[in-house]
């Protein structure tokens, strides 16, 4: 009687996809749908090249997204993030302005978004105070250091900076940018650091229940302030990234970009309220956003508004069949 | 004595308290800059004041912010309430500029009552892409907030609809009583919320379901029929509050109104004391949220602060108050008092020694 | 014995919650090799004691020595690098990430600095086989019910392998076999060295295995005993504080009353054929006014989901159910509270009680639900139904607006219990209503439901202690491996080793169990 | 190309000299929009669609939402489709370098509408259509250095600025500043930004009315501002117009209304109507003729005489 299995379940097949990894992968099918249609509607939009212009073009919201899939999936929301891009970029571009060495710079600009955000995880978590407000008067701080350096745009003519900018990496007849790989190798990375280190796994364990994380004995406060650490340096180089490709920093650059990032997190499958979630899907949602913008912009008739009602009916279309599929499969 | 530092003690841990606190602080500096600051006079049989000015642009706020508590307590939030209040807004100056008497108040009202529909309608797609369908509320509302833009400016083409009507202009920028109208209706439309969740059930059933939505359902409430409610409803404010907008500058501008009042409305719903996790909503802390916001604003201006650091000086007060309002943060710079403590009922005390 | 050191002293500790003193002066001691059980009735202090213990809490006086040389945590991280593993009351894991997981997150087999995922998997499943629990280490925890839930906690804390191994209230979800097994485990420890502290309100598991007792009332220190010098009775005696009498006849709860009377009638609920695919295979199942109908099986056998179909808390796809003798189809808790049926759900944290609700509001809730919300309860008449309940229970502190997340765990049991019965419901489901309960309080409740039925209310019970599940009910149902294999009539014939063997077989021929 | 080909008809022979081989012999214009957040932009939108479709080209148009980042997408995206004349209007001045190049490199010309860009390479663009906000600034500057000269005491003028950062607010700030300075007794005693919206504009004049007792003029970047500032002024009193002087920039309907009725004292214009000069532009850059580096809309300035007469025919 020992031997009864407790709970036992129903063999699994090897090929059955297990239920967590369903959202993403309705969302990347979803996605190739979308692409497909596109290239059934417009010209050019079979080219490569259109692909690789979606990671040239997207480099920083990716960089950045990925930064606030570590915040959200603690359950936490980090509303800095197109501030600090802002700062970051306004910052480089000054400094350069100013005649200070390249890699100085860039040493200085991607400590700035850290601290910022190390200084918040730290209010957040020693003070208890919700996130949201705590990173809306981070977003208003970084914001305001934009236009107290200057309210015009600062061009950069650096020469490390403009190379690193309009260099082409070559793969056959397309290309793709330095920012892009950056971004690439920014999302391989988190990922990595998400299922195979410690920091990680606790993510997960606080977005699941701080409480519980807690009383496992998980380094609870460290891996909040962790997160919002992170976000901080993904936004810095998204910030950068920024600045090479517009070659500039500009005050108002970034405005609302916090809502893009949130949006395409969330689209990716990651639930707001945390502990579940993947940076693949995060990646999904980024592009899941671009292609929308992309499809419209290969139209090139739509007006100003029904760009937006546009934008919103794809929106809704698409997370209705990323739902209706979830559940099927469940 | 005792008794005295008691009920300071109840006082200061207030929820309210440091909120207000820092609302004073504000207050005093802005009068301290410009001491007519806190003057009110009677112009014309009217209130007249920067303090009136204050509680008179806070309306809107107020308004959206109160549908947004509701919202918020029962573990969602709205993103698109600007949306709403510009489509309401358009609706209404729409129809009130196509009558041949702009200044009739049948007009007006139809106006209204149009603007009202097309918002609770809205607020229905919300409701049932949240409630219905179960999308995430942030996702969900984002679609409405890009789209009710977009449809905002559908419906004025693009252009400002400008209006000429008295009694639609009232609403924005009218009396009653010496009182600016804004502020009347503010103060009935919170009243309303407030008695029709505390003087009802209903409030109790929301933070129910913001609680722990799934012990909500097994005990019998509808969780699903009340957040569907609560994005009706956070749409019906936003509508007065877009009707109040255009009002008071007699123009829908698609584009402009309300943009980014769904950011202030969620910092006074949390200034005020709710969490955005869902459960307790305190509508009076959300009203001394927008106030204190708005007052932030206001400061701006009659301070003159350099627009280019005015962000810096927002960013501070909004960390001051968050900090000061942290339990967490003021236990580290008081020393400990001992807490009032109801003694238990005596043990026996016997204590039998064991050996080990 | 005299000679030995304990490995942990706590020397008058104090903690004062706001105006709610827990504890006030306690002393604990605790010897290496020993299983020590902390015992008390419901918001004796005993969880605080140990989260105090922990770092969870700070204290407001007192001190706390390991191995000689006091402490301080700050944390349970601390706590657990210095050697004490501990499994909280309500299981606190993360139902979000795998079972493999839960109980390596924080320790995790690494290789390269890289979490070895399959090693990972590996050890799991070897660590849980020790404990016969043959599961899907990849599953996500929250996928698996309360009793599994709290298996792994207790293997997640144990292969920690710590100085001092804390478990409070880990057998209150598991039933026999599960308890067994954990028994075997803690023993093992124990010849080992590793001290444990055990916390229960079972007595005889206490017996089974403690090596001493301190005993907690009101938040004050009582005794520390040894076991074997202190009669059950006395034992009782000192956790409530005054002499027993109520507690001893608790045989005598089963109504006497007339099988065929009650069984005469219309069945007041009967299911035909009702299951739900994935869930519990199709059964049917009458319950009479007036009849207590027992739910008898293992973990995971099915019992919860027979509940939650009666109360239409999951939908039913397949079958029929009647409710006096019409035919109703129950698609949500709304359509059932309005046929007058309560269910009393197992998992409290997460499926009964909203934590940050008052005692009084979570008691109201569901009477409220059924009015609508237009209606609300008179403040007067909360008042009186929650303070008559607060006293009926002995809900502590009787405090209506304390939030109830603030409650001991048994004294949240009772809050749950409450909401239910305020709504005067033909037919309660109780999903493990005596789950962390004191005895004293259990034997109320025990009595409560006797007569309940008695009143005329049709009770569905739902219990792992079997003993308990026979005490009550007038028929026992068994369920095996999701389906209802048989119902027995509770006649003197029956008895707990027939059950089991019930449970065993899967069938009700007697002798048909391979010895 | 799902919406290319829209059948139209020929129109004429002038689209046709200089587009590229191929069988379409359209004309193809991609332009990137900053947005739609003013019925400035709008008419301006409108003016260039319209533009567009007389002349026969083919138009794909995109919307930028405000943001630099859609436009330079756009802008790649349009390269990409190959269209034959690119134009847009920047959302920021700096940062076009990348795409440029690379549009350069695909040798499709580009045109920038309404605002310039700071790029060090002219050659990047081929020439620049728009005002310039600068002098618009320092037009309405003149007009009340010369409306004030004859003023002793000091001039107390206060300035609802735009969208702090954007390019319009600095740039009319920078123009007025410059011209005012020829008289001393001109004094900016408070500055704020209404955000280019009326109820900006509304706002922070009440708070200027308030904090400053004697306002002799105010200075609002745009219409929309003054209007809004309109109402404030009434409220508190006052007379627009007459105790308050009020000038204003970009010359809408509505705004030009309010300087007939004499509520407004002068506007310095700024077209939107960019559309027939662009298509022109398009066609000659396309033909490989020589185009001015910078190309000057038709701009003028009112004052309330001027604003009656021309009122009737006001488009926009
Ligand atoms: N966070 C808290 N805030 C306020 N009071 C609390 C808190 N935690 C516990 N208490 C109170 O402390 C007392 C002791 O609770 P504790 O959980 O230690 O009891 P227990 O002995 O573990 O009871 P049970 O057997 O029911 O689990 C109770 O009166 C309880 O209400
Ligand atoms: N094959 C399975 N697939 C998914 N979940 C399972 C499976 N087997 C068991 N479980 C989980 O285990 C739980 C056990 O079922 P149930 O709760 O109905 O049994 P029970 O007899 O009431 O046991 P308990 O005493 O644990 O409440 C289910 O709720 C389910 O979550
Ligand atoms: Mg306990
Ligand atoms: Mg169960």
């Amino acid at each position: 009687m020992t031997t009864t299995p407790l709970a036992a379940r129903p063999g699994r097949a090897w090929w059955r996809v297990p239920p967590r990894h369903v959202p993403v992968l309705a969302t990347a099918a979803l996605l190739l749908v979308m692409y497909a249609i596109g290239v059934s509607q417009y010209r050019a939009f079979s080219n490569i090249q259109v692909v690789f212009n979606v990671f040239i073009d997207n480099g920083f919201l990716l960089v950045v997204a990925v930064g606030m899939t570590f915040v959200i999936l603690t359950g936490g929301i980090d509303l800095s993030v197109g501030s600090v891009v802002a700062m970051t970029a306004m910052v480089s571009a000054s400094l350069l302005g100013d005649g200070l060495h390249p890699a100085l710079v860039l040493v200085i600009a991607l400590l700035l978004g850290p601290a910022l955000g190390f200084a918040m995880g730290c209010v957040i978590h020693f003070f208890d105070i919700q996130p949201f407000i705590v990173t809306l008067a981070g977003m208003f701080f970084a914001r305001g250091v934009c236009t107290w350096i200057s309210t015009t745009s600062i061009p950069i003519t650096d020469g490390f900076w403009t190379s690193a900018a309009q260099h082409r990496i070559h793969l056959g007849e397309n290309f793709v940018s330095v920012g892009a790989l950056i971004a690439v190798a920014v999302v391989a990375v988190a990922a990595a650091v998400l299922a195979y280190t410690r920091l990680g796994r606790n993510v997960y364990a606080i977005g699941g229940n701080q409480q519980s994380a807690l009383l496992m004995g998980l380094p609870v406060g460290r891996t909040k302030i962790a997160v919002y650490t992170i976000s901080g340096l993904c936004s810095a180089i998204g910030g950068i990234l920024l600045s090479f490709y517009t070659l500039s920093g500009a005050p108002l650059i970034a405005v609302g970009m916090e809502l893009d990032v949130i949006a395409a997190v969330v689209i990716g499958g990651t639930l707001l309220t945390g502990g579940s979630g993947y940076v693949f899907g995060t990646l999904l949602g980024v592009l899941v956003l671009s292609i929308i913008q992309t499809l419209i912009t290969f139209d090139g008739t739509l007006n100003s508004w029904w760009t937006k009602i546009v934008i919103g009916g794809l929106l809704f279309v698409f997370i209705l069949l990323q739902r209706l599929v979830g559940i099927r499969t469940k | 004595m005792s008794t005295v530092r008691a009920r300071v003690a109840g006082v200061t841990s207030h929820r309210l308290f440091w909120p207000l606190v820092v609302l004073v602080l504000l207050l005093v500096a802005n009068a301290v800059y410009r001491p007519s600051f806190l003057s009110i006079e009677l112009k014309n049989g009217h209130l007249y004041g920067s303090l009136v000015d204050i509680v008179r642009l806070s309306a809107p706020l107020i308004l959206v912010a109160l549908g947004m508590s509701l919202v918020i307590a029962t573990g969602g939030i709205d993103l698109s309430v600007g949306a709403v209040a510009a489509v309401a807004g358009a609706v209404a100056c729409l129809y009130i500029s196509e009558q041949p008497d702009q200044n009739s108040l049948g007009v007006v009202l139809t106006a209204v009552a149009l603007g009202f529909g097309v918002a609770l309608v809205l607020g229905a797609w919300n409701g049932i892409l949240v409630a219905g369908i179960g999308i995430q509320p942030i996702i969900a509302t984002l679609i409405l907030m890009v789209a009710g833009r977009g449809l905002a400016q559908l419906i004025a083409e693009g252009q400002i609809i400008t209006i000429n009507s008295g009694p639609y202009k009232v609403i924005g920028v009218g009396h009653l009583l010496t009182l600016p109208f804004a502020i009347v209706i503010a103060l009935a439309v919170t009243v309303l919320v407030a008695v029709l969740t505390r003087r009802t059930a209903l409030g109790m059933i929301i933070e129910s379901v913001g609680g722990n939505a799934e012990a909500s359902r097994l005990a019998g409430i509808r969780s699903r029929r009340i957040t569907f409610l609560v994005y009706v409803v956070s749409a019906a404010c936003a509508a007065i509050a877009g009707f109040m907008m255009t009002a008071n500058v007699s123009s829908a501008d698609g584009n402009a109104v309300g943009l980014w009042v769904e950011l202030d409305a969620i910092l006074a719903v949390v200034i005020g004391g709710t969490a955005l996790a869902g459960g307790r909503f305190y509508l009076g802390g959300t009203v001394v949220g927008a106030l204190l916001i708005q007052t932030l604003t206001t400061s701006v201006y009659a301070m003159n602060i350099d627009p280019q650091t005015s962000l810096l000086f927002k960013a501070v007060v909004v960390i001051v108050v968050c900090l000061i309002q942290a339990p967490a943060f003021r236990a580290r710079f008081r020393r400990r008092r001992s807490a009032p403590v109801t003694p238990l009922e005596p043990v026996g005390t016997e204590k039998e020694q064991v050996p080990a | 014995m005299s000679d030995r050191h304990p490995v942990l002293t706590m020397t008058a500790i104090s903690k004062i919650f706001p105006g709610v003193r827990a504890l006030d002066g306690v002393d604990l001691r605790l010897f290496p090799g020993e299983v020590h059980a902390l015992m008390g009735e419901n918001g004796a202090g005993k969880s605080t004691l140990i989260k105090v213990l922990t770092g969870v809490y700070g204290t407001d006086s007192g001190t706390i020595t390991l191995d000689g040389d006091e402490v301080s945590f700050s944390g349970p991280m601390q706590a657990t690098a210095a050697g004490v593993s501990t499994v909280y009351q309500e299981v606190n894991l993360l139902p979000n990430l795998s079972v493999a997981e839960n109980i390596y997150i924080g320790r995790e087999p690494r290789r390269l600095g890289a979490v070895n995922w399959r090693e990972m998997r590996r050890r799991a499943q070897e660590l849980l086989a020790r404990i016969d629990l043959h599961i899907d280490v990849t599953e996500l925890l929250g996928n698996y019910s309360l009793a599994v839930q709290q298996m792994v906690a207790i293997a997640r804390a144990v292969d920690i392998r710590a100085r001092v191994l804390i478990l409070d209230e880990p057998t209150s979800s598991l039933d026999a076999d599960e308890v067994a097994q954990l028994m075997r485990i803690m023993r093992q420890l124990r010849d080992d060295g590793i001290a444990i502290i055990f916390v229960t309100h079972f007595l005889d598991q206490v017996y089974a295995i403690a090596d001493r007792i301190t005993v907690l009332r009101n938040g004050r220190l009582v005794g520390e005993y040894l076991t074997s010098e202190l009669p059950q009775i006395a034992l009782v005696e000192k956790m409530i504080g005054k002499e027993l009498d109520a507690l001893e006849r608790l045989d005598e709860a089963t109504s006497g009353d007339d099988r065929a009377a009650i069984e005469s009638g219309t069945p007041l609920v009967a299911a035909d054929g009702l299951g739900r695919s994935g869930s519990v295979a199709p059964f049917s199942l009458t319950i009479h006014q007036g009849e207590v109908v027992g739910l008898a099986g293992l973990l995971g056998s099915g019992r919860t989901e027979v509940a939650r179909l009666f109360f239409g808390a999951d939908r039913a796809d397949a079958g029929r159910l009647a409710v006096d003798g019409s035919p109703v189809t129950i698609r949500n808790p709304v359509a059932a509270i309005d046929r007058d049926i309560a269910f009393c759900s197992e998992n409290r944290r997460t499926e009964g009680l909203v934590g940050e609700l008052s005692v009084r509001e979570n008691i109201i809730l569901a009477m409220q639900a059924a009015r609508g919300w237009l209606r609300p309860v008179p403040r007067r008449r909360q008042d009186e139904l929650v303070q008559h309940w607060i006293k009926a229970l002995s809900i502590r502190p009787a405090d209506p607006e304390m939030p109830v997340r603030n409650l001991s765990g048994g004294n949240q049991q009772k809050v749950l219990l409450a909401r239910w019965l305020i709504t005067e419901p033909r037919l309660l489901i109780l999903d493990e209503p005596t789950r962390g309960i004191d005895i004293g309080a259990k034997t109320e409740i025990q009595r409560l439901v006797a007569q309940l039925s008695d009143g005329g209310m049709a009770v569905l019970f739902i219990s792992a202690e079997l003993e308990e599940v026979l005490r009550l009910s007038h028929k026992v149902a068994v369920m095996r491996d999701r389906q209802l294999v048989t119902e027995l009539t509770n006649d003197d014939t029956l008895d707990a080793a027939r059950v089991m063997q019930v449970i065993a077989s899967g069938s009700s021929q007697e002798g048909s169990v391979p010895a | 190309g799902g919406l290319a080909g829209c059948g139209n008809s020929d129109t004429g022979g002038d689209g046709d000299s200089g587009s590229s081989g191929g069988g379409n012999s359209k004309l193809v214009i991609g332009f990137s929009q900053v947005g739609a957040e003013s019925g400035w932009r709008t008419a301006n939108t409108n003016s260039i669609k319209e533009s567009a479709a007389e002349a026969g080209y083919e138009l794909k148009f995109d919307d930028a939402q405000g943001k630099q980042e859609n436009q330079i997408k756009a802008i790649r995206n349009f390269i990409q489709q190959k269209v034959d004349v690119i134009a847009f209007s920047p959302v920021v001045e700096s940062g076009w370098d990348t795409v440029l190049k690379e549009a350069k490199d695909a040798k499709i010309p580009v045109i920038l509408t309404d605002r310039a860009v700071d790029s060090a390479d002219k050659s990047l663009y081929k020439t620049f259509i728009g005002s310039d906000f600068v002098k618009e600034g320092k037009l309405a500057g003149e007009w009340l250095v010369k409306e004030k000269s004859a003023a002793t005491g000091p001039v107390n003028i206060v300035e609802l600025q735009g969208t702090t950062g954007s390019a319009p607010a600095n740039d009319r700030k920078k123009g007025f500043a410059e011209a005012i300075a020829a008289n001393p007794n001109l004094k900016v005693v408070a500055s704020q930004s209404g955000d280019f919206t009326r109820a900006g504009g509304k706002q922070v004049m009440e708070q200027f009315l308030k904090a400053n007792p004697k306002i002799d003029v105010l200075f609002a970047h745009n219409d929309d501002m003054g209007l809004g500032a309109l109402e404030a002024i009434t409220a508190a009193g006052k007379t627009p117009g007459k105790d308050i002087t009020i000038i204003t920039i970009d010359a809408v309907k509505d705004g030009m209304q309010a300087l007939a009725d004499g509520k407004f004292n002068f506007i310095a214009e700024c077209s939107p109507l960019l559309g027939p000069q662009l298509m022109d532009l398009a066609k000659k850059v396309k033909a490989g003729e020589e185009v001015p580096a910078r190309v000057e809309t038709e701009e003028t300035t009112f004052t309330q005489e001027q604003a009656k007469t021309a009122l009737p025919n006001r488009k926009y």
